[in-house]
């Protein structure tokens, strides 16, 4: 266990215009749980790949606890990746699958079968342990991979989207399973998604990246209540923000006729334009001739929550407009209703820049 | 369930599969069944078989030994002119094999830029020779080898040669251990499609080795020279070689 | 980046690259440059050259009509036997091509049981002729202009035809407009792919058609004729075929 | 525009076993959007292709309208199907993938030109008429897909996972367009998905499919509120429904030491081994000694909810019990809760046949 510290590293494939990574700063503390997020080509499994030794460190350099890991080759870096096509070997078991790295390693045969054993029993798979991969289930074979990697007793876990191959529902379930073990065993980790709410939900601390380089670096409630700036407040919740543009003058914020509520902070340095969001759960119903007008254009009844989806001939909104409604009783698909909202739910970013304004 | 195929379609397709089956059903039909024990115990038909079988046998473990270690190159490592290198490697799959044959001569012929330094050096011509033999099957066979093998190993991925890495594996255990067992099928595969193309292999041969009894006369070579002189032994020895392919294709799916 | 790649599998690797890469060089540096134009000139070869072009061009023409359907119905057609057809159609390209000679003789030689057919109702023959070239090189050439053409077309897959069903498409209207322009890539790969095997056929060509000037010797037979009396002219033709066989490597990928 | 009717439909592929679909009995209304949902193999996409006419109908009956289209060839069917892989003719551009049905129905070039444009400007796809499908983004190539089914103007729509292919934004995004076109259209839909949520959220009613049989055919809300059987009420909602193993007897069903409240519907018909389920949301939190005692041992902070993942030692529940909590104040990881609910947000199934006994 240990910790881990990217300063300046990165990546440029040859031939390439540009760095696929410019040179990223990141220090993951010891035993921590580090999602790194991001839209496809933001390099985000790029980064990871550099960690493990599967992409070279072109400049910077790359620490796991005190050791410079930067040019070792992958073998010797004390890690264990997984896959999202987990790669279990077909041609073994998965009792041979899980030693593999200490066959490797030349621990003694009853050391091996002990290890292999606990980490079967931890993951629910000692029935499994003779079988071949092809003979289980998807989740069993992420649990196979996993485990492959737990046996190794790494310093560093690599995960690159491991539940991409699995279905909506397992992968719900998987998610916790693995957040839980990690949280267990304690190993520094460093795991890849595209998906916002798999880093929300199973992140210590996630890193927000695009185009190779950091947007934000916080805990999954910092990133969703102060998104440092305007991408991350577009990728980080679903539904997503309503992010609307508005003009500000004298500390007052104005879409159309209807002033944003925004806090004291916002208020001293905005100015011109800006763009305001708001999330579909802040927003609350007034009576006409208050708030924004919108008009529902659609309906959604999720058992749990509704959404409605309504558009705002105002200048400056969005085509749609989400709003969350509680309970049975809202606003039916043609009418019109009126939200508002409070100064605290209201982020405020400069339009240019992206910057986030308010608190 | 898209609707019947229009005739438009039909006919020239049923023309085109006559004209490819019946050749074949024909030389079935016309091997003398009731002589062909007998004839494949003469004596040039036993001589013709049994160098046949010596140089095929010889040309795949030569191809497995040497070409195994080439196609995991071409299909593993990164180098400068790999893509020069595989574009070589499969030139001898669509060369013409008289040509190959000229190509052989003109590298190990007597008078041959090789051939001549190993004369001089060590007295030994290889033209004519049994080893002639071989080295043209190897020529012509290795190509189907290697990029048999080398469609397996990229099949199977670079993906657990990565995850072997990042578990500790050196390259080389990973190579016995896990790129080598997963590429078996493909290995198989590229192994009998060389041994098949060895067993026909004719103008190559008959180019650089010739056609002499005994030492390079193989089974196409007596085919083609008693056709017209011993239709019986010929149409024998063909269909052997028809069974031949036949279990090949067989066995390869 | 997995680390350096060991000896143990460099060295056989480029043993391996050797046996098939210097053959082809010294074929290219022994080539008689200086006479080249004239050798090209010369009376047997400007024979061989334009009956390789006449037999080559016509099969490819042979291949291209009746094939596509062919390719189209194993790929897009069930029905019984279907296996079998597919199986029956691969059989020539592992077959060697001393044994389709001799199928072709037994099926269409003046003794065959098509071939007596045609003599005795039209009296012609078809052994021994520029059309028996034509009839071999198809024989040999068009299993891999099918089976290119039917890789094409499950490729795109069956799905673009699907649609066009449920869009209104009639078979032939599907065939046309959408199947067929979506496999071309796969029609032109095995045009040349049969092209190539056409221009370099040498076994099957001797033994159904023979060896006579103007009529039935192509390229091939007179490298293998003249390389020991007149090797100039063996080796100018040879780098022609290996030129085009490059050209053809090149434009396939 | 027509109902879709299938009579005893059933599909047995050749020489397997069981037939895919025994003998589906389902009313389409006209104009209706009728989604069938579940999970991989349950029959859903055969029956879509037996619609289709990609699929023989072994035995039974399909009408659109008054037409028995039972073995009319796909062409004849006057339908229009979007692939979960588009097949969008790469050879064509996309005014051309668009007109293909029109051409094939021999319209002129005039009305072909014009109904293709129309369906483009619906569609937002008009700046990218002369684009081949491969220079479009994933959404757009799906736009154009759904255009090119439009363009036909045919009685019944036939979408077969069109959504699969897109990632999570743009399906959020794109199924809310889809269900607004369908409605503007009124053309009769029959969408199938294994996504529970896309089912909610698009269809007028939703068919739940498990092994070629029809589980229960309702509007996405009663499948939510009263779910039929076990299978149902498992499969819709996300994170799923709790479902606790309990006893019944004299009118009370109890967990261990816990008495679920259960409404006075299911007091009369339950007795011996019955299931109780209980939506995450639908929990109260309790003091100690009230109540369901659970241990929780992972937090999810999606940011507008919050999900708690415990264990509770009591038989017959299972390892996992969801909890969605409101707030940012609530139990941490490690602490024990107590939580219950009221008789009307309570599942009651006999566990054997899986029936529902509440009301």
């Amino acid at each position: 266990m240990a910790s881990v510290s990217f300063q300046k590293a990165q990546r440029w494939y040859p031939g390439a215009d540009t760095p696929a990574v410019p040179g990223i700063d990141l220090d993951i503390k010891d035993g921590e749980f580090m999602v790194l997020v991001g839209p496809s080509g933001c390099g985000k499994s790029t980064t990871l790949r550099m960690l493990a030794g599967l992409e070279e460190v072109n400049e910077g350099n790359i620490y796991i606890g005190d050791r410079d890991i930067t040019h070792l080759p992958p073998k010797d870096r004390d890690i264990a990746m997984v896959f999202q096509n987990y790669a279990l070997y077909p041609h073994m078991s998965v009792a041979e699958n899980m030693g593999f790295s200490l066959k490797m390693a030349k621990v003694p045969t009853d050391e091996r079968n002990k290890r292999v054993e606990e980490a079967a029993a931890m993951l629910g798979l000692t029935e499994f342990l003779d079988r071949k991969p092809k003979a289980l289930s998807g989740g069993q074979r992420q649990r196979v991979a996993m485990g492959r990697a737990i046996v190794r007793q790494p310093q560093v876990f690599c995960m690159d989207e491991p539940l991409s191959n699995l279905d909506a529902k397992m992968r719900v379930q998987t998610r916790t399973d693995i957040a839980k073990l990690q949280s267990d065993l304690g190993i520094t980790t460093v795991y890849v998604t595209h998906d916002q709410v798999e880093a929300m939900t199973m992140g210590d601390r996630v890193a927000v990246m695009k185009l190779g380089e950091l947007q934000q670096v916080a805990t999954p409630l910092e990133l969703y209540d102060k998104p440092a700036n305007l991408f991350v407040a577009g990728f980080i919740g679903s539904p997503q923000m309503n992010l609307m543009e508005a003009v500000a003058k004298d500390g007052r914020a104005s879409i159309g006729g209807y002033e944003v509520p925004v806090d004291p902070a916002a208020e001293k340095k905005m100015h011109g334009e800006i763009t305001v969001g708001v999330r579909p759960e802040a927003w609350r119903v007034v009576g006409p001739g208050e708030g924004l007008p919108v008009k529902v254009t659609v309906v959604e009844e999720l058992g749990a929550d509704n959404y409605l989806y309504g558009t705002s001939d105002v200048e400056g909104v969005p085509s749609t407009v989400i709003v969350r409604v509680h309970g049975r009783d809202h606003a039916r698909k043609g009418e019109v209703m009126h939200v508002t909202t409070d100064p605290h739910h209201v982020h405020v970013f400069d339009t240019k820049t992206g910057a986030r304004l308010s608190d | 369930h898209l609707g019947r195929p229009p005739l438009v379609l039909l006919v020239p397709a049923v023309l085109a599969a006559t004209l490819l089956v019946l050749p074949l059903v024909t030389l079935v039909l016309d091997t003398p069944w009731g002589t062909f024990w007998s004839e494949l115990r003469s004596e040039p038909v036993r001589r013709a078989l049994a160098l046949s079988a010596l140089t095929s046998g010889l040309t795949v473990v030569v191809c497995v030994a040497l070409g195994t270690p080439l196609a995991w190159l071409l299909a593993r490592v990164e180098f400068r002119g790999r893509g020069l290198l595989r574009a070589a490697v499969a030139v001898p799959l669509v060369l013409p094999p008289v040509v190959a044959g000229v190509a052989l001569v003109t590298a190990l012929g007597r008078n041959g830029v090789v051939g001549s330094l190993l004369r001089e050096t060590t007295g030994l011509t290889v033209p004519f020779t049994t080893a002639a033999v071989v080295v043209a099957h190897v020529f012509v066979s290795m190509p189907f080898y290697v990029l048999s093998v080398e469609g397996a190993l990229r099949t199977a991925g670079e993906r657990y040669d990565v995850v072997a890495a990042t578990l500790g594996a050196t390259r080389w255990t990973t190579f016995r251990r896990v790129t080598l067992p997963l590429a078996l099928p493909g290995l198989v595969a590229g192994a009998v499609l060389a041994w098949a193309r060895s067993l026909g292999e004719f103008g190559a041969t008959i180019t650089f080795a010739g056609n002499f009894p005994g030492t390079t006369q193989t089974m196409p070579s007596l085919i083609y020279t008693t056709l017209q002189a011993d239709p019986a032994a010929a149409r024998t020895l063909s269909m052997i070689l028809l069974v031949v392919s036949i279990g090949v294709l067989a066995g390869l799916r």
